[in-house]
């Protein structure tokens, strides 16, 4: 029996954890009884991004519970822990690598995150050069464009880790702020809603481009905000426990060459 | 069809921007009347929402301005209000929205003066750019297409 | 629908010369929802006031736009008329024809059509209106007062003088501070402890006043009007109560090779010691670092010898809760020690001071009782140095402000030491004299003109030791900056004063502002000196930043009134004008997820937490809880709200939508230029 | 049926002459490696419709935004505007399964209450379907009972039949008078036997069986196993060709109101919530039951057929790797 297996009936066992995020087949999976580890995939090389799951009301009120972790897993982990949403107590973190490890705190799962970290998003950085580097008009026929594909499904905001909120602001009603409907300014209005709302948050896991029927790559938005947020504050999201939120921390220094 | 008048919407903090206005207006300094002012708390109240709602209404330019550093009325509303629109500026710029049609600014209680002067650079600004057309199509765009998923 | 009064007004020529008036008010007339509207020269006026009153009345208005001057300027006046006329106040908004209209645009067409607008950007927001009562918070009558020395005590006596009770935490064993240490005082040279210790023991007996020594306090919570602190009472390992003062134990302790602090190590105490004769409570305490028992593990003299059997080896440290409505800080500060100065020395040659120990020379109480003696071999010195500015307007030293009192403090030392050592020569060494104040400058010259002190003015870059002598090499800039050298017996320096050691640790407790000195910082640096930006919590003294006494004192006072004036009232109203968490249907009970991502943005520390619970007690969630006490209502916590969970009284979402979106044209319907 | 042979070069000629008639074409065209329905204006813009388009063909009749009504002016001035009637049009390129959809749609949205705005597209839009030469993984329909060569919702249907061009299936009348203009293009064929060029997706499950289970799983264990990945998005329904529901919103300015009908999804959560703050279906477990049983169930009580046909693309297009297929396997064997 693989060490991943074993890790997992191990927490069933002297954990009490009562539900095991996982993959079976190379898709998600919710182990919920010890046995179902079995049917784990041992080796994980898969990019999707579990933590997701931990935000999903029927898994949310479950007191304990274990995830598979790969690199933006656990970048996520770590920032839903930083905005309060989850706990070590209450969610047992294995690394989703050759040689699976039980982190018991998430400092531990910070230090593999330093240890391991890689930069993973050049390719997303040169088209994220390449689209600042049109003119302004291309620009917006370029995201006209893509948004104009959307459909609404939200499918972005279900698969994101960090969009957890039990009512997001696109259902607030009084006011109605974003247009529900999905005509261009519904659409333009929800996706730089949702950017806003990443920013400094974004672990940059591009699942939300990766989800999308439309292919939309969305993660574009949320990488230039990424890269602002690096070279305006020196931020990043995910890498560090009790890090500042980049819009609720100010520095009196901070960049002001734009304001008159 | 009638004639282009630069519509400008400000939103300023009631502290400083606000009462520099009114210092304007006590010091009798005049600026041309294209400019509504939203009051606001504290710019740190200002939601990036509100910027994308002004253009919606019409707005040709939105002027956004509170205290100096250091000198806001709540300490440090306006330090956040300045690393939000720094986020704000690079996304709008990035998604091709027309940034020059957005001035941030500092205006404190004192700068009647700068008040009017920054109401005279953006109306004559705006009016070299002409109406704010562009936001509301969007609002028919992808409207009655049957078929359609593509409509750009 | 919403009935909604439109009240235009002329201001005499000030609105009407430019604007049309009537227009404006028969437009608005027109916008959905207003049920009346009218113009008239002098709303403010009382027949003014009077018609909108009549009018809310009579047509049954459930808000109103006052189209006038800047609501900076009438707002409350015209709320009032609301509120008199039946409608909650917060019903009525004011739209700016004047400062921001009229006053500032030609008259002409477009200049009545902006009026029009902004009475109908108002109009919209008024109909989001909600009305909103005054938010009360009760008010403990108990003032905290944080130090003992000269501020704490103006500060605690004028608070325990207006009836209120006070609770005082001194570090030390004994209150009385630094003024305590002083010799005499500029510019008068009365005797510190002539006019400070009959207060120090009126706080001491003052039936309003409970002192806490030797404690410290451990946390502070809550806001104005309702905080809870907690003070950590060390352990004194002798019993108050019992203790008669009689002082037998200090006589026979064994350890007398300690430094004593008030003498600033001048002289040695015993372990267990009071810190000087005249201390208030005047009963000792055991130094527990220093005591033979508690170091090695016997000895136990003290209770041996101690015939109120007072002394307890056993106490521990304790926690006290006390409960207070406000909170006076007046930690004092402290001073660069001569250790400080690598160009002096590093502090390691004895006869060169720093003003304190000065002070503590030139004291009668003093180890020298008075006598200006060399602490190296107790001679009196023939030539003495001074030199002011040591590390204080040095940049290369980290410390760019003045210090302030040296000036006064040096002039006072030249001047005692001239009237103790007749034929000594005192030098001074200084930047510049700033002897701003009332009788300061008189003092400084009458220690030139008189006492016959030798004022230089230049800096000393080094001091060293030859053939017994002090070398105290410097500039004189007044000279063509020739270099000067004198040959001193003894140099003090007037050392930088610097924030309490602990000043960080103890505002972040008390959550208040500190400068980059760890000073701390006043809310407003003209208009609220006294009081910090945590509303309740109010300073005194040199934990401001140095200053000297008569000022420490005026500004005890003042924080005192402001204390007094909070507790004028039993209750605290405050505007409504505060954020709120929303509530929603059960099983969201709020939209809020709790990430607190809000809480760091408050410059007020008014987010906390709340826990939403079902009826058996189970935790259904936590949510964010804003503290209408605390608030202000900058709205910053609103605009980060990602799911808009959070809202503000007065300018709601609601609000400031309906008055952007009120502007709505098409623009395509524009041709341009 | 009357069968008719087009030949491979023809086939162009024939869809641009259908665009040269002033009709609209609305066909698969390709956009970052997928093909989506559009409308084209030229033949050669149009992609291969051997592979399945990401989303099926129902925005031609449902568009995801469209104004149900509209008014302009204030008060006694307002001026009520209806929405323009639909233009003819053909829709090429459909595969069976998705016509079949269609179909299914028509049905839903004509045989109880007529909803003028969809009914008027169907009226006036002449379906192509192409049958399938080859199946993806995703594939069902012959789980369904259908096959890659249903005619079903088709007015007419191609048939490649490689070399020899395609095989013209004419299933309707409609399809018969579109043909009429065409028909020089095309050899007369007959008794050609297609099922030689279909693909053969593999059956998954019993059909027959899940009938028989269908009214007995409601309360079964799986629900919980089979949604536990769910994470409540939209995509497998707004892909769906048989997802019907709608959301209406209304929107306003100063100058112009309007009222808006765009997808809606029962995988929300807020599909069903209530004002009280109760929801129904208040776990994603009830949700995708409720998505399975309407399919399976509500919709053969009501109009009598199936509301899945085995497309597949809501397996394709879940983010969470929900797989349809896998449900169903499980009420069969239950």
């Amino acid at each position: 029996m693989s060490n991943l297996k074993t890790i997992i009936q191990d927490l069933f066992a002297n954990d009490n954890i009562e539900a095991f995020v996982a993959y079976k087949n190379n898709k998600p999976f919710i182990v919920r009884k010890s046995e179902d580890a079995m049917q784990v995939d041992e080796i994980d090389n898969q990019e999707f991004n579990l933590a997701v799951y931990l935000n999903k009301p029927e898994i949310k009120k479950l007191s304990k519970l274990g995830i598979l972790a790969n690199l933006s897993t656990m970048k996520a982990l770590v920032q839903l822990a930083n905005e309060n949403q989850i706990t070590s107590d209450k969610v047992k973190v294995i690394s989703a690598d050759a040689s699976p490890k039980k982190f018991e705190r998430f400092e531990e799962v910070t230090e593999y995150i330093k240890a391991n970290n890689k930069e993973t998003n050049a390719d997303l950085s040169a088209k994220v050069a390449e689209i600042k580097a049109m003119s302004r008009e291309e620009r917006r026929d370029f995201w006209n464009k893509e948004f104009s594909k959307c459909i609404k499904c939200y499918a972005c905001r279900s698969s994101c880790p960090m969009c957890y909120c039990t009512k997001c602001m696109v259902e607030a009603n009084q006011p109605q702020f974003v247009p529900v409907a999905s005509h261009a300014q519904g659409n333009f209005e929800w996706h730089f809603n949702r950017a806003m709302h990443l920013a400094g948050r974004c672990v940059g896991c591009n699942q939300c481009a990766s989800v999308c029927p439309m292919d939309i790559p969305l993660n574009l938005l949320n990488q230039q905000i990424n890269e602002t947020i690096a070279a305006q504050f020196g931020e990043t999201a995910g890498e560090e426990l009790n890090s500042n939120y980049t819009l609720s921390f100010f520095k009196e220094n901070d960049k002001e060459n734009f304001i008159r | 069809m009638q004639k282009f008048e630069p519509k400008i919407m400000a939103y300023v903090c009631n502290w400083c921007t606000y009462a520099g206005a009114d210092l304007a207006g006590t010091s009798r300094i005049k600026y041309p009347p294209n400019v509504r002012i939203v009051r606001y708390p504290c710019t740190g109240r200002i939601d990036f929402m509100f910027l994308l709602k002004a253009f919606e209404a019409g707005a040709d330019g939105v002027i956004v301005s509170g205290c100096h550093p250091n000198d806001c009325h709540y300490t440090s509303g306006n330090f956040h209000a300045r690393r939000r629109w720094m986020v704000f500026k690079e996304l709008a710029e990035f998604v091709g929205l027309d940034t020059r049609r957005i001035t941030f600014s500092w205006v404190s209680a004192a700068e009647g003066a700068k008040w009017a002067e920054l109401v005279n650079t953006v109306v004559e600004d705006i009016r070299e750019l002409g109406p704010n057309t562009e936001y509301q199509e969007l609002a028919n765009k992808g409207v009655n297409m049957p078929g359609d998923l593509l409509y750009v | 629908m919403s009935r909604i009064g439109v009240f235009v007004c002329h201001c005499g020529e000030n609105i009407g010369a430019t604007v049309d008036c009537a227009k404006v008010a028969e437009t608005a007339a027109k916008f959905p929802g207003v049920a009346h509207s009218i113009d008239y020269k002098y709303m403010c006026s009382d027949p003014g006031q009077t018609m909108i009153k009549d009018a809310i009345k009579e047509h049954k208005l459930d808000g109103i736009v006052v189209a006038a001057c800047s609501p900076r300027m009438h707002e409350p006046t015209f709320r009032k008329a609301a509120r008199e006329a039946g409608i909650n106040e917060f019903l009525c908004e004011m739209a700016n024809l004047r400062e921001h209209c009229s006053w500032v645009h030609a008259k002409e067409e477009s200049t009545t059509e902006k009026a029009t607008e902004l009475v109908k950007m108002l109009v919209e927001k008024v109909k989001k209106n909600k009305p909103l009562t005054h938010i009360k918070v009760p008010v403990t009558k108990t003032a905290l007062v944080i130090g003992g020395g000269i501020g704490g005590i103006q500060a605690a006596l004028d608070i325990a003088n207006c009836g209120h009770q006070v609770i005082m935490v001194e570090k030390d064993p004994s209150i009385g501070g630094h003024m305590a240490q002083l010799s005499e005082t500029f510019p008068t040279l009365d005797c510190s402890q002539c006019i400070l210790t009959p207060r120090m023991v009126e706080v001491a007996q003052h039936p309003n006043i409970k002192l806490y020594t030797y404690a410290e306090v451990e946390s502070v919570s809550g806001f104005i009007g309702n905080f809870e602190v907690k003070i950590r009472q060390k352990a004194k390992s002798v019993d108050d109560s019992t203790c008669t003062g009689c002082g037998l134990c200090m006589q026979k302790c064994p350890s007398k090779r300690i430094p004593d602090e008030f003498n600033s190590g001048l002289s040695n105490r015993t372990a267990i010691y009071v810190p000087f004769p005249q201390a208030v409570p005047n009963k000792p305490v055991i130094d527990r670092e220093h005591c033979t028992y508690f170091t090695k593990g016997k000895c136990k003299l003290c209770e041996k010898v101690c015939p109120a059997n007072a002394i307890d080896f056993t106490q521990e440290d304790t926690i006290i809760e006390e409960k207070i409505g406000a909170i006076v800080v007046a930690t004092g500060f402290d001073i660069k020690h001569t250790d400080f100065f690598p160009e002096y020395g590093y502090g390691q040659h004895p006869d060169i001071i720093d003003g304190l120990q000065f002070e503590r020379l030139a004291s009668a109480s003093g180890p020298t009782l008075g006598a200006i003696k060399r602490p190296s071999d107790g001679k009196v010195p023939e030539k003495i140095v001074f030199i002011a500015c040591s590390g204080s307007r040095d940049h290369a030293k980290g410390i760019e402000y003045c210090s302030k009192i040296c000036c006064m403090y040096t002039a006072k030392h030249a001047m005692l030491y001239k009237h103790k050592v007749h034929h000594g020569d005192a030098y001074v060494f200084y930047m510049d004299i700033r002897a701003a104040g009332k009788n300061y400058d008189e003092f400084v010259r009458r220690a030139i003109e008189e006492d016959d002190v030798k004022y230089v003015r230049g800096r000393v870059s080094k001091i060293y030791e030859k053939d017994g002598k002090l070398i105290v090499r410097g500039v004189d800039t007044l000279l063509n900056s020739e270099p000067v050298e004198v040959e001193a017996d003894m140099v003090v320096l007037a050392t930088a004063a610097v924030a309490q050691q602990k000043a960080e640790p103890l505002a972040q407790t008390m959550h208040i502002g500190y400068d980059a000195h760890n000073f701390y910082s006043e809310a407003h640096p003209k208009l609220k000196p006294v009081e910090t930006n945590t509303a309740g919590i109010m300073l005194a003294g040199a934990c401001q930043g140095p200053r000297d006494i008569p000022e420490t004192v005026a500004q005890a006072s003042g924080a005192a009134v402001k204390t007094v004036a909070l507790f004028a009232n039993d209750e605290l109203t405050r505007e409504p004008l505060v954020a709120t968490v929303n509530r929603t249907a059960p099983p969201m009970f709020s939209t809020c997820v709790g990430c607190f991502l809000c809480e760091s943005a408050c410059p007020y520390l008014a987010i906390g937490k709340e826990e939403i619970k079902d009826r058996n007690g189970n935790l259904i969630k936590t949510v964010a809880s804003i503290n209408p006490g605390l608030c202000q209502g900058c709205g910053t916590c609103v605009a980060l709200c990602r799911s808009k969970s959070i809202d503000l009284n007065g300018f709601t979402h609601q609000q400031i939508l309906s008055e952007v979106m009120s502007l709505w044209n098409r623009r395509e319907d524009y041709a341009e230029v | 049926m009357q069968q008719y042979k087009l030949s491979k070069e023809k086939l162009p000629e024939f869809l641009s002459g259908i665009i040269q008639s002033g009709k609209k074409l609305y066909a698969p065209v390709e956009n970052n490696g997928s093909n989506y329905f559009a409308e084209v204006k030229e033949v050669g813009s149009i992609a291969d419709v051997g592979k399945k388009t990401k989303l099926s063909a129902k925005s031609v009749f449902f568009p995801r935004c469209e104004e149900l009504v509209k008014f302009e002016g204030n008060g006694e001035n307002t001026k009520i505007i209806e929405p323009e009637a639909a233009q003819e049009g053909i829709l090429y390129g459909i595969k069976p399964c998705d016509a079949s959809g269609m179909d299914y749609f028509k049905e839903f949205y004509t045989k109880e209450n007529t909803d003028k705005l969809i009914a008027d597209r169907f009226e006036k839009t002449t379906i192509i379907s192409c049958s399938c030469n080859e199946a993806t993984d995703t594939c069902f329909c012959t789980s369904l009972g259908s096959n890659p060569g249903s005619i079903k919702g088709s007015d007419l249907n191609l048939t490649d039949m490689g070399d020899s061009g395609f095989l013209v299936e004419v299933v309707t009348d409609k399809g018969a008078s579109l043909l009429e203009s065409y028909k020089n293009m095309m050899s007369q064929a007959s008794d050609i036997d297609k099922t030689q060029y279909l693909a053969e997706p593999q059956i998954r499950f019993d059909i027959e069986k899940v009938k028989s289970n269908i009214d007995k799983i409601y309360d079964a264990d799986f629900w919980q196993e089979e949604s536990d990945k769910c994470l409540s998005c939209a995509s497998c329904a707004f892909s769906c060709p048989t997802c019907t529901c709608f959301d209406i919103q209304d929107e306003k300015n100063p100058y112009e109101s309007r009222r808006l009908r765009l997808w809606d999804s029962c995988g929300f959560e807020l599909f069903t919530v209530h004002a009280s703050g109760h929801n129904p279906r208040e776990v994603q477990t009830e949700r995708w039951r409720h998505r399975i049983l309407h399919k399976f169930k509500y919709s053969v009580d009501t109009l009598g057929q199936l509301s899945c046909t085995g497309c597949g693309r809501c397996i394709d297009n879940c983010p969470a790797g929900m797989n349809i297929i896998d449900t169903m396997i499980k009420i069969s064997e239950a």
